[in-house]
C-alpha cells in the first residue's frame, strides 16, 4: 500500500516537478533541455500509469489513497485523496501517453518560440491538473483539476500573449468554463447537503441504497453537474470557446482541445453514472443536447477554410456524439470514442500543425493544395486520421463511431438520424479539409512554396505513432467481443449483464453508416477533385452558407444578449447609479448645511435683538421654574 | 405715616425718577449726572437700612469711582446728542414690552414666592457694623476677599493695556 | 433695636427694586449708545444690591451685605474693562453705537 | 502572558518609531511590526496549550466599565491576520520615500494597534474605543500622504470619516442602551439580556448602520472606491486588508449574539444585500478605468459575499465567512501592491495607460497572475476554501442563494482578467518596465505562500476557529 502511495505521488508530481523546473530555471536550462525535460516528466507518469494498469486486474475495487483532510464543512469533510480505479487509470493511459507524444512533438515544433520554456511548463501544469482531475477521489479534488485544466487553457490558449485577439480568446475560454464550473459547483452543494459526502465511493453506496430519494433534487444536481460538463466539453449552449481556443498553438489544439481536457466532462458524467441513470429526464436532455450539439457544429465544419477551424468543429461535434452515448445511458460507447477520438484527432491536429508548420503559420485552407509530394507522412498519417474520424471501416473511428449509432438506433430513430446526418457530413468537411490541403496545385506564394518541407523526425514519430493508434484503435472493443466492457465492468455494473449479439439489424445499420460515410467523401471528391472548386473569398460566400460561415451568429447572439447588456449595466451602474448613491451622501452633508446657512441668519449681529430674544427665555424659564413648583 | 416711611418714599422717588432720566436725556453728561443722583438716593437707602458702611463704600466706589470714569470716557469720546440715530419703532416697542413683562414676572414671582411677613422681627445682635462686617469679611469670606483684589489687580491691568494705543503693525 | 422694616416692609423694597431693574432692561434695549447701555446695566447691579441689603435686613444676617461688598468690587472691575473696551472701539470704529458692532455675526 | 502584550508591542512601537526619526523610522516600524506577529505566534501556542491569554481588570468604576480583552479563537485569528499583515504592508512600502515618514509609520502602527484592540476587546466601550481609534489614523494617512489632487482627496477622506463615524454613533447609541438594561458592557453580561424581539430589531439595526458603512454592504459603499482611490497604497491596504474584516469580525461577535431573533426574523434581507452586492460590485467593476477603484470594487463584491456568509447563521456560513477574510486580507493587500508596483514604474493608475508588461517583466506576471487567480478563488489557493464554504452555506439556505452568489466566480473572473489583459498583455509598452526588485519579490512571494499553503491545508485555520464560532452559534440559538 505504501509502495502504491507513493508511485501514485510520482505519477502526479513528475509533471509539476517538471512545471517547477521548467518555471524556475527553464530559461538557463536552454530551449532542448526543457522540452526534454519537460516531456520526461510526463513520461514518468506514463510508466507509473502502466504499473498500475498492470496490477488493476489483481485489484478490481481499485486504489484508495487519502493524503490528509482538506476543506471542513459542517455534515462532511472533503479528504485529499486519489482513487484509481478503472476508469482514472484508463484515463490517465492516453492522457499520459498522447500527452507524453504532444510534449515530444513540441520540442521541435516551439524550436522557434523565444518562451519555449513557459510553453513546457504550461503543458506540464496542465498535465499535472489533468491528472489531479481524473485521480481525485472526490468532487472537490476533481474540481481542482477541473478549474486547473481550465486555467492552463487560459494560459496556453493566450500564449502568444502580445496578441490581444488571442488573449480575448483565452479569456473566453475561461469564462464560459467558469459558467459551467458554477454549475457544477451547485451540483455538488446539492450533493453535498443530499448525502453529506462528496466522496465518489461514498456516494456510489448513498446513492445506489438510497431508500427514498428526492427524485426533483436529483434532477437537479445531475442536471447542474451537466452544466459544469457542457461547459469544459463544449457543448451547447457553452460551445462557442472551443473554436476559439485555436488561437493557441497547435500542439495545445492537440492535447487539451481535442484529446483531454475537453473530454473531462464525459469522465464526469461516466464517473457519475450511478446518479444519472436515475434520471431518465436528465439524461434525455443529455442525448439531444449532444445530438444537436452534434448537428450543428458539423454543419459549421462544412464550410470553414481555417484548417483547425474545421478540426474544432469536428471536434464539437464528436463530442456531441458522445454526450449522446452518454444520454442514452451508454457510457462505455462513449468512453470507447473518447479514446479512439483522442487518437485520430490529436494525430489531425498534429498533422494540421505539421503543416502549419511547413506553410510559416498559414492557417486558411484556401492558400493551401498540393502538399501531398512535399509532406508525404503528414499526408498518409492524416488521412489514415481522417479514414477513422469519418468512419471507414477497419479503422478504429468505424467501431466506436458505430457503436453510437447502433445505441442511438435502439432507442430512439430520430436521434439516430441526426447523428448519421452529422457523420455523413464529418466525412464530407474532413475530406474536403484533406482535398483542400494536400491534393491539387500549391495556391500559396511562391516564397512559401520555395520553402515547402516534411517536417523533422520530432514531429513525425508522434504523427505516425497515433495514426498506428488511430488504425488500431478499434481493437479494444470490437463488437460482440469487447475488452473495454469487461474492463469497465466495475465502473459500469450494469455491463456484466448487457448482451453482445450482432444480428441484422446491426449489420443494416453497419452499412448504412460506412455508406453514408463514403458518400461523404465522394461528394467532397466530386466537388473538390473533379470540380476543383476553392472556397470563395469571405466576402462572396452568401445564403445559407453565410450564414453556416459566421457560425449562426451564435456569438454575436451571446453578445448581444449577454456581453452588451453587462457592459451597459455596467456603465449604468458606474455613471448613474455610483453618482446618485454618492450624491445622496452628500444629500445629507448638504441638507445639513443648509440648516446651519438657514440658522446662521438668525444670528444676525444685532445685540437688541440678542437681549430681546434673551429678557423673553429669561421670562420664559423664570416663570417656567416658577409655576413647576 | 411715619417719617421713616416719607423718607424711603421720597428717596425711591428720586431713584426712580433719576433712574429714568438716565435713560431718556439726550445728553450723556445729562445721563451721568442723573445715575449720580441715582446713586446717592441709593445709599441713602442703604443708610436707611442702617448699613453704614456700605453706604460709605457706595458712594465712594460709585459716585466717586465709576462715575468718574463714565464722566471722563463721555468726555473723551466728546459725545454729543445729535450722535444717537432714531431708533426704530419695533426696537422702542420691544424694550417696552420686556420692560413690562420682566416687571410683571418678576413682582409675581417675588409676591408669590415668599409670603410677606406682617412682623419683623429683630435680634438684637449687631450685624452691620463696620466692626462685625470686617470681622467676617477676613474670616470667613479671607479667600474671596483675597480674589477680589486679584480680580481688581487684572482689571486694571487690562484696562491699561486696552486702552493703550496700538502700535501699527510691523 | 428697633427693626426699619416695620415702617417700611420688604415688598416695598422689593418693588422698589423690581421697577429700577426694569428700568435697567428697559435702558439696554431702548438705548444705543453703548455708554448708556452701561449706565442702564449698572442700575441693575444697584436693583440687584437694594435688594440684597433689604434682604440682609430682614434675616438680620450680615452675609447679604459682604455679598454685596463683593458685588461692587466685580462691578468696579466691569465697568474699568468695560470702559477701555469702549474706548478702543471708538478708536477704531469712531463711534459707540452698538448697532455697529455685527462683527459677531453668524 | 496575555494578549495585552500585543497592544503594548504596538503601541510602544507606534512611539518609538515616532522617535527614531525620519531615517530609521521604517525599520523600526517593521522590528515592531514583526515583534507583535512574534509574540501573536508565541501566543497562540500558549492558546493552543489551553492556557488562558485573556486579560481583564476593572477600568472605569462608574460607569462599570472593564479593560476586557478576550482571546478565542475567532480573535486570536483575526488578530494574526493584523499583526501578519501590518509588517508585510510596512516592508511592502520600502521602495517608497515618505516625507514625514516618521509620523507616517507611527500612523500605520497605532492603526495596527486599534484594529488589534478591536479584535480583542470584550467589553462594549473599550471596543467602541478601540473601534473609532482606527479611524483616526487612516484618516491622517489618506489624508497627507494620499494621492491625486488635495481638494478631491479631502473631500473624499473627511466623507469617509464623517460618514463612518456617522455610523458608529448609532452603534454607541446601542451600547448605550443595553448599558442601561444590563449594568455592563462585558460581553458575557450583555449575552444574557433578556431583550424583546422589537429592542433586539433595533440595536440590530444600529450595529447594521455601523456594520454596513464599515464592510461597506450596498447602498453604504460610497466612500470605498474614492478613499481607495486617493489613499496611499499602504492606507489602501490597511483598509482593505484589516479594516473591513473589523465590521465582518464584529457581526460575528457583537451584532448576532446580541440580538438573534432580529437576526433570524430578517435574515433573507441581509443575505439578499449581500449578494445584491456581490453582482453589483462585480458589474461596476467590469468598467473600471482606474486600477486601485477596480480592485475596489472587487473588494466590494468579495465582502458582500462574506457578509451573506455571516447573516446565514450557520456554522459553515460562519467559518466560510471567516476563512474568506484572512484569505481576501491577503490577496487584496497583494493585488493593491502590485497596483503600488506598477504605479511605482509607469506614474498612473490608469488601465489604458497599461498593457505588455508581461514581456519586460515575466516574474511579476506570474506573481500577479496568482493573485488574480487567487481573488478569482482557484481551487489550491486559500480564497477557494472560503468561497466554498461560504457558496455552500448559501445553498442550505437557499439554492438561489448559491447560484446568484456564485456569479462572483463568473464575473469575478471577467473582469479580473479584462483587467489582467489590460494590465499585463498585448504589445511590449514603449516604457521601461523595470523587474520587480528583491524586497517586491520577498513580499509577493510571502502572500502568495501563505495563499497557497491554507488552500491546501486549511485545517490549522479551521480547527483554530471552529470551536469559537460554535461557542458564538450557541448563543445566537440561546432561547430567549
Amino acid at each position: 500500500m505504501e509502495m502504491n502511495t507513493n508511485i501514485a505521488l510520482v505519477l502526479v508530481l513528475a509533471p509539476f516537478l517538471g512545471f517547477l523546473i521548467n518555471v524556475f530555471f527553464g530559461k538557463s536550462l536552454g530551449k532542448s533541455l526543457s522540452g526534454i525535460i519537460g516531456t520526461l516528466s510526463v513520461v514518468v507518469s506514463f510508466i507509473a500509469t502502466v504499473y498500475f494498469f498492470s496490477g488493476i486486474a489483481a485489484q478490481p475495487e481499485g486504489i484508495r489513497i487519502t493524503l490528509f483532510d482538506w476543506i471542513q464543512i459542517s455534515n462532511f469533510k472533503v479528504d485529499f485523496g486519489f482513487q484509481l480505479d478503472q476508469l482514472s487509470i484508463l484515463w490517465l493511459l492516453f492522457v499520459t501517453g498522447i500527452g507524453s507524444l504532444i510534449h515530444l512533438y513540441s520540442i521541435s515544433y516551439m524550436h522557434d518560440d523565444e518562451n519555449m520554456h513557459k510553453f513546457f511548463a504550461y503543458l506540464n501544469l496542465f498535465i499535472f491538473f489533468m491528472i489531479t482531475l481524473v485521480i481525485g477521489s472526490n468532487l472537490l479534488v476533481m474540481f481542482i483539476g477541473w478549474e486547473g485544466v481550465g486555467l492552463c487553457s487560459y494560459l496556453l490558449i493566450g500564449f502568444w500573449h502580445k496578441n490581444q485577439e488571442f488573449n480575448d480568446a483565452a479569456k473566453k475560454a475561461f469564462i464560459m468554463n467558469r459558467i459551467g464550473d458554477l454549475g457544477l459547483l451547485v451540483g455538488i452543494f446539492i450533493l453535498g447537503s443530499l448525502f453529506s459526502t462528496v466522496d465518489f465511493t461514498t456516494l456510489k453506496t448513498a446513492i445506489t441504497t438510497a431508500p427514498d430519494y428526492n427524485d426533483f433534487w436529483f434532477s437537479v444536481a445531475a442536471l447542474t453537474l451537466f452544466i459544469g460538463a457542457c461547459g469544459k466539453s463544449a457543448q451547447i449552449p457553452l460551445y462557442t470557446w472551443l473554436p476559439d481556443a485555436m488561437a493557441g498553438p497547435t500542439p495545445v489544439s492537440a492535447l487539451i482541445h481535442a484529446a483531454t481536457m475537453v473530454t473531462a466532462g464525459i469522465f464526469m458524467i461516466t464517473r457519475l453514472n450511478f446518479l444519472f441513470d436515475l434520471v431518465p429526464s436528465v439524461q434525455s436532455i443529455i442525448a439531444i443536447v449532444g445530438a444537436v450539439t452534434a448537428l450543428v457544429a458539423a454543419t459549421i465544419g462544412l464550410v470553414q477554410n481555417d484548417i483547425k477551424k474545421v478540426l474544432a468543429y469536428s471536434t464539437v461535434s464528436q463530442l456531441g456524439l458522445m454526450f449522446l452515448a452518454l444520454g442514452l445511458g451508454a457510457y462505455e460507447v462513449a468512453v470507447f470514442h473518447v479514446i479512439t477520438h483522442a487518437f485520430f484527432k490529436a494525430c489531425l491536429f498534429l498533422g494540421s500543425g505539421s503543416v502549419i508548420h511547413a506553410l510559416h503559420g498559414e492557417q486558411d485552407m484556401r492558400n493551401m493544395g498540393g502538399l501531398k509530394k512535399a509532406m508525404p507522412i503528414t499526408f498518409v498519417t492524416m488521412l489514415i486520421a481522417s479514414l477513422a474520424i469519418s468512419g471507414v471501416p477497419l479503422f478504429s473511428g468505424f467501431f466506436s463511431k458505430d457503436e453510437i449509432l447502433l445505441v442511438a438506433f435502439h432507442h430512439n430513430i430520430p436521434l439516430w438520424v441526426v447523428a448519421s446526418v452529422a457523420s455523413i457530413m464529418t466525412a464530407f468537411y474532413m475530406f474536403r479539409l484533406m482535398f483542400l490541403t494536400f491534393f491539387q496545385e500549391f495556391r500559396g506564394t511562391s516564397a512559401q512554396k520555395h520553402h515547402l518541407h516534411e517536417s523533422p523526425s520530432l514531429i513525425t514519430i508522434p504523427l505516425i505513432v497515433l495514426a498506428i493508434l488511430a488504425t488500431i484503435g478499434g481493437l479494444i472493443s470490437l463488437p460482440g467481443n469487447s475488452w473495454l466492457n469487461g474492463y469497465l465492468t466495475p465502473i459500469l455494473p450494469k455491463l456484466a449483464n448487457a448482451e453482445h449479439h450482432l444480428g441484422t439489424t446491426e449489420y443494416i445499420l453497419m452499412a448504412i453508416a460506412v455508406v453514408g460515410g463514403l458518400v461523404g467523401i465522394g461528394i467532397a471528391y466530386a466537388k473538390y477533385i473533379k470540380q476543383n472548386t476553392v472556397p470563395t473569398e469571405d466576402a462572396a460566400i452568401s445564403g445559407f452558407s453565410k450564414m453556416l460561415y459566421n457560425k449562426y451568429y451564435v456569438d454575436e447572439c451571446y453578445d448581444a444578449i449577454f456581453v452588451k447588456p453587462i457592459n451597459f449595466l455596467s456603465r449604468f451602474f458606474r455613471d448613474t447609479i455610483e453618482t446618485g448613491l454618492s450624491a445622496l451622501v452628500f444629500g445629507f452633508g448638504k441638507v445639513t448645511n443648509e440648516i446651519s446657512y438657514q440658522g446662521k441668519k438668525i444670528q444676525n449681529g444685532s445685540i437688541g435683538l440678542y437681549l430681546f430674544v434673551f429678557v423673553l427665555g429669561l421670562c420664559a424659564i423664570v416663570s417656567y421654574l416658577f409655576l413647576a413648583q | 405715616m411715619s417719617t421713616i416711611l416719607i423718607i424711603f418714599c421720597v428717596l425711591a422717588a428720586i431713584t426712580l425718577a433719576t433712574a429714568f432720566l438716565t435713560i431718556f436725556s439726550k445728553n450723556p453728561i445729562h445721563s451721568a449726572i442723573y445715575l449720580v443722583i441715582c446713586f446717592f438716593s441709593i445709599a441713602g437707602h442703604y443708610l436707611l437700612l442702617n448699613s453704614q458702611f456700605l453706604a460709605i463704600v457706595h458712594i465712594i466706589v460709585y459716585s466717586g469711582a465709576i462715575m468718574i470714569l463714565f464722566l471722563f470716557t463721555i468726555m473723551l469720546m466728546n459725545l454729543n446728542e445729535e450722535r444717537e440715530v432714531h431708533r426704530p419703532r419695533i426696537t422702542r416697542l420691544g424694550a417696552i414690552v420686556s420692560f413690562c413683562l420682566i416687571c410683571l414676572v418678576l413682582i409675581a414671582i417675588f409676591i408669590n414666592s415668599k409670603p410677606i411677613v406682617g412682623e419683623y422681627v429683630t435680634t438684637g445682635e449687631d450685624y452691620q457694623s463696620i466692626k462685625v462686617l470686617g470681622k467676617i469679611l477676613l474670616n470667613e469670606y479671607m479667600v474671596p476677599f483675597e480674589f477680589a483684589s486679584i480680580l481688581l489687580l487684572v482689571a486694571m491691568i487690562g484696562t491699561v493695556l486696552l486702552s493703550k494705543k496700538e502700535k501699527l503693525q510691523k | 433695636m428697633n427693626n426699619i422694616l416695620n415702617h417700611i416692609g420688604i415688598e416695598n423694597y422689593i418693588f422698589l427694586s423690581v421697577i429700577l431693574f426694569c428700568i435697567g432692561v428697559f435702558g439696554v434695549l431702548y438705548r444705543r449708545n453703548a455708554i448708556i447701555v452701561f449706565m442702564s446695566i449698572e442700575i441693575m447691579l444697584n436693583a440687584v444690591n437694594l435688594l440684597f441689603v433689604a434682604f440682609s435686613t430682614y434675616h438680620q444676617d450680615a452675609q447679604g451685605q459682604v455679598f454685596v461688598f463683593f458685588s461692587m468690587a466685580v462691578a468696579a472691575a466691569e465697568v474699568a474693562v468695560g470702559l477701555a473696551i469702549l474706548v478702543s472701539i471708538f478708536r477704531n470704529l469712531g463711534s459707540i453705537t452698538i448697532d455697529n458692532l455685527k462683527n459677531l455675526k453668524g | 502572558m496575555n494578549v495585552s502584550l500585543i497592544l503594548i508591542i504596538l503601541l510602544v512601537g507606534a512611539f518609538a518609531t515616532y522617535l527614531a526619526g525620519d531615517k530609521l523610522a521604517s525599520k523600526v516600524a517593521l522590528f515592531f511590526g514583526l515583534a507583535s506577529l512574534g509574540s501573536s505566534i508565541v501566543l497562540l501556542n500558549h492558546y493552543n496549550l489551553g492556557e488562558n491569554i485573556s486579560f481583564i481588570s476593572q477600568w472605569i468604576t462608574q460607569p462599570n466599565i472593564s479593560f476586557a480583552l478576550k482571546a478565542d479563537g475567532l480573535s486570536m485569528a483575526m488578530l494574526l491576520l493584523t499583526t501578519a499583515l501590518t509588517p508585510i504592508i510596512i516592508f511592502s512600502s520600502f521602495g517608497n520615500q515618505y516625507k514625514n515618514s516618521k509620523s507616517f509609520y507611527a500612523l500605520i502602527l497605532f492603526m495596527s494597534f486599534a484594529m488589534a484592540g478591536t479584535f480583542l476587546a470584550s467589553d462594549g466601550l473599550l471596543y467602541y474605543i478601540f473601534w473609532e481609534l482606527s479611524l483616526i489614523p487612516i484618516y491622517f494617512i489618506a489624508l497627507i500622504w494620499g494621492n491625486g489632487d488635495a481638494e478631491d482627496r479631502k473631500k473624499a477622506v473627511v466623507k469617509f470619516f464623517i460618514y463612518t463615524l456617522a455610523g458608529s454613533l448609532f452603534m454607541l447609541v446601542a451600547f448605550v442602551y443595553m448599558y442601561q438594561q444590563a449594568g455592563s458592557l462585558l460581553l458575557e453580561d450583555l449575552y444574557k439580556l433578556n431583550l424583546s424581539a422589537t429592542e433586539q430589531l433595533w440595536i440590530f439595526l444600529a450595529f447594521f448602520l455601523a456594520y454596513a458603512i464599515k464592510i461597506p454592504l450596498i447602498p453604504f459603499h460610497t466612500w470605498q472606491a474614492n478613499v481607495y482611490q486617493k489613499a496611499p497604497t499602504v492606507g489602501t491596504m490597511l483598509l482593505s486588508g484589516i479594516m473591513l474584516k473589523m465590521g465582518l469580525y464584529s457581526v460575528i461577535r457583537w451584532q448576532l449574539p446580541l440580538a438573534p431573533l432580529a437576526a433570524k426574523e430578517y435574515m433573507y434581507i441581509f443575505i439578499g444585500l449581500g449578494i445584491a452586492g456581490v453582482i453589483y460590485g462585480s458589474i461596476v467593476a467590469l468598467r473600471q478605468k482606474d486600477l486601485k477603484k477596480l480592485l475596489a470594487y472587487s473588494s466590494l463584491a468579495h465582502v458582500g459575499l462574506i457578509a451573506a456568509g455571516t447573516y446565514t447563521l450557520t456554522l459553515d456560513g460562519l467559518r466560510g465567512a471567516v476563512l474568506q477574510m484572512i484569505a481576501h486580507g491577503f490577496v487584496v493587500v497583494g493585488l493593491f501592491y502590485v497596483a503600488e508596483i506598477i504605479f511605482r514604474r509607469y506614474e498612473t493608475r490608469a488601465i489604458a495607460e497599461m498593457g505588455g508588461i508581461r514581456t519586460q517583466s515575466p516574474k511579476f506576471t506570474s506573481m500577479f497572475l496568482i493573485l488574480v487567480l487567487a481573488s478569482v478563488a482557484l481551487p489550491t489557493t486559500f480564497n477557494f476554501i472560503g468561497e466554498f464554504t461560504v457558496l455552500y452555506s448559501l445553498s442550505q439556505i437557499n439554492i438561489w442563494f448559491a447560484i446568484l452568489g456564485g456569479t462572483t466566480i463568473i464575473l469575478g473572473a471577467y473582469y479580473m482578467l479584462k483587467m489582467f489583459q489590460h494590465v499585463m498583455l498585448g504589445e511590449t509598452n514603449s516604457k521601461v518596465f523595470a523587474d520587480v526588485t528583491v524586497n517586491e519579490g520577498i513580499t509577493l512571494v510571502l502572500i502568495i505562500g501563505v495563499l497557497f499553503f491554507f488552500g491546501m491545508y486549511p485545517k490549522p485555520i479551521t480547527d483554530l476557529i471552529t470551536p469559537s464560532l460554535e461557542e458564538i452559534l450557541t448563543q445566537i440559538n440561546r432561547i430567549n
